[in-house]
């Protein structure tokens, strides 16, 4: 086994590259070195990330890295679509939130937004977020945990609660 | 049968050698003798308009031209006892098998819905003659 | 000591090579160097008149006849939070260990009556010399 | 990033070989070429004080000096659904990574606080050239 | 390492043997192949699979396929044993059905038939499904989901239900 040759540290903005055994110019982001540089340094032959692929920084790589997948099937969608330069970014179709797995969110399911029936709405769902609902909508009164309109209830079954909500006299009475 | 996992060959951290090549879902045994074989697919759930899966399964198998049935090599069965929200559950399989020229070796599994396919990390196949 | 399984060395799947041979449940190690050890088991429950099993272990053990005890080389413990219907757990433990001639590999599980032995790519164990 | 697992690379069964050296957290790749390589992490809860862990993860990462960023190799993602009483989880990857002298091999966790140290057969990283 | 010689395709019901770079009659089921042909091409030695092996095809493999168990544990039973020719077949122990994994049941355990007591039999409990019970059996009434025997009843705890199904006058009434 060749003595592991302690190689002279490479002038910046070059890396050392074992095989020629000496120091290259990189190749710029979204491409990978496809035949490294002759004894001067900065003839590296480097192609374009073939699609599908991608680099995101300067670097003497022989292949690039593949692209994530968004998870359609967990109603993920494209943000951003992978270039040559970066990777695909991915987010939530309209109408659901990311519930992530961890705090680094590498991993989520996208999760409909809780439609607050009845409810006022605290703060609107969004990416990262649940809808917050608020309390009744006006001519809803709280009932077991839900908010039913005013105009469903009847006399006989409107509560202390219903009547403070409904103004008195079930639902009919004035709005 | 089950349904077979395809695999992507070229791009990242995959690549073939020594003329083990993989064509039709499958990668062919270039000369016999015995092999590392290994697998591993992560599954995740649950898909919202499916019914609750209660378990997942991964089989490398063994497909030679001149016989008409697969041979199951390794199979990895996992139970899943998850409420709602979201699970994620790796399997891993390896071992070695002594291998003919021209065997195909596949991955089938109970799901294929339910294989995370979003990154090449997370799920792969290979193999080594020893 | 925790039981240790029984295996089949000669049929299906099964064979040993380059005179590592099996005997008396174990591997016979017949030349000292650095091997790639491996082992699956696949458990399986309940049992009707069993206690509700909380975790299986597989441990895999090496035997030295010059040394009283065993040595635990590789092992894998999981618990189980399975209610009530059946459940299937493979446990897969693989690694490279330096060994010397004359050592026996073992596999130990914590109990006998969980592991799954009616298919022989479900539950296996193997070595191979680098 | 995710925190890095440290490693004991002198005691007990832990060993490195064919100048496959470990320095600063992270296996040295001593000649370019296709590895295979292979991590366990068992880990354990819950942690008193600590919020209910609902996954754990492990990565096996490569890093090059002369780029920037980590390149994650091998992940097994497992969510958890244990109740209140004690849990292990073992999680084992394993795959032929194509490799180049000084490269460094790293395994991140989810959370070092989980990962069960206690014993070398229970948490255990390495490699060997093919 | 050697050029993959494309190899002539074998005529109709013959292998082609790596090995002997030649084209073999197979071995039938239930055998395995020992020594492959000499250059006229069926003269193959074939030997019977050895006990707790098998092949249920003709083959020119040098091994026959293990044969499964049946999972005593779980209370299977073996419906067939292994043959030369074919695996072993397991089923459930009487009075148990089988709980399969999936739809593929190639993994299942063998629960007990429910008992339906008191109740009538609305199908009976067979190899791949539970006893499915009817209504409460003459002589018993129907109360909290169970079938509880007309005799068992006193006028002061013989309800609505137990007094329509035991004739009036609680159990000790005619049948």
């Amino acid at each position: 086994l060749r003595r592991h040759a302690t190689r002279p540290p490479c002038p910046a903005g070059t890396n050392w590259i074992e095989e020629a055994r000496q120091c290259c110019a990189p190749c710029p982001a979204g491409t990978f070195l496809v035949r490294h540089c002759s004894s001067h340094g900065n003839d590296s032959v480097c192609d374009p990330c073939p699609t599908g692929t991608f680099r995101t920084q300067p670097n003497t790589f022989r292949k690039c890295q593949a692209c994530y997948e968004c998870d359609r099937q967990a109603f993920q969608s494209v943000l951003s679509n992978c270039s040559a330069t970066s990777n695909i970014a991915c987010g939530c179709e309209p109408g659901r939130f990311r519930d992530c797995l961890d705090e680094r969110c590498s991993d989520f399911s996208c999760r409909q937004c809780q439609p607050c029936t009845g409810r006022l709405i605290q703060r609107p769902c969004s990416e990262v977020q649940d809808t917050l609902c608020g309390s009744c909508k006006p001519d809803f009164y709280a009932e077991g945990g839900e908010c039913q309109p005013c105009h469903a209830s009847t006399p006989e079954t409107c509560g202390k609660e219903c009547q403070r909500a409904c103004g008195g006299g079930g639902g009919r009475g004035s709005g | 049968h089950l349904p077979i996992l395809q695999w992507e060959d070229k791009r990242g951290l995959a690549f073939t050698k020594n003329n083990l090549n993989y064509s039709s879902n499958a990668l062919v045994i270039p000369v016999s003798g015995d092999y590392y074989v290994y697998a591993q697919v992560t599954f995740r759930g649950p898909l919202e308009s499916y019914s609750k899966t209660n378990s997942v399964t991964e089989i490398i198998t063994k497909v030679t031209d001149s016989y008409p049935e697969p041979t199951q090599l390794l199979t990895g069965t996992k139970t899943l006892s998850e409420k709602g929200n979201s699970w994620f559950q790796p399997i891993y399989l390896g071992a070695v098998v002594s291998l003919e020229v021209g065997d195909k070796l596949m991955v089938n599994v109970s799901d294929i819905k339910l294989v995370d396919y979003t990154k090449e990390h997370k799920t792969f196949f290979g193999a080594f003659l020893l």
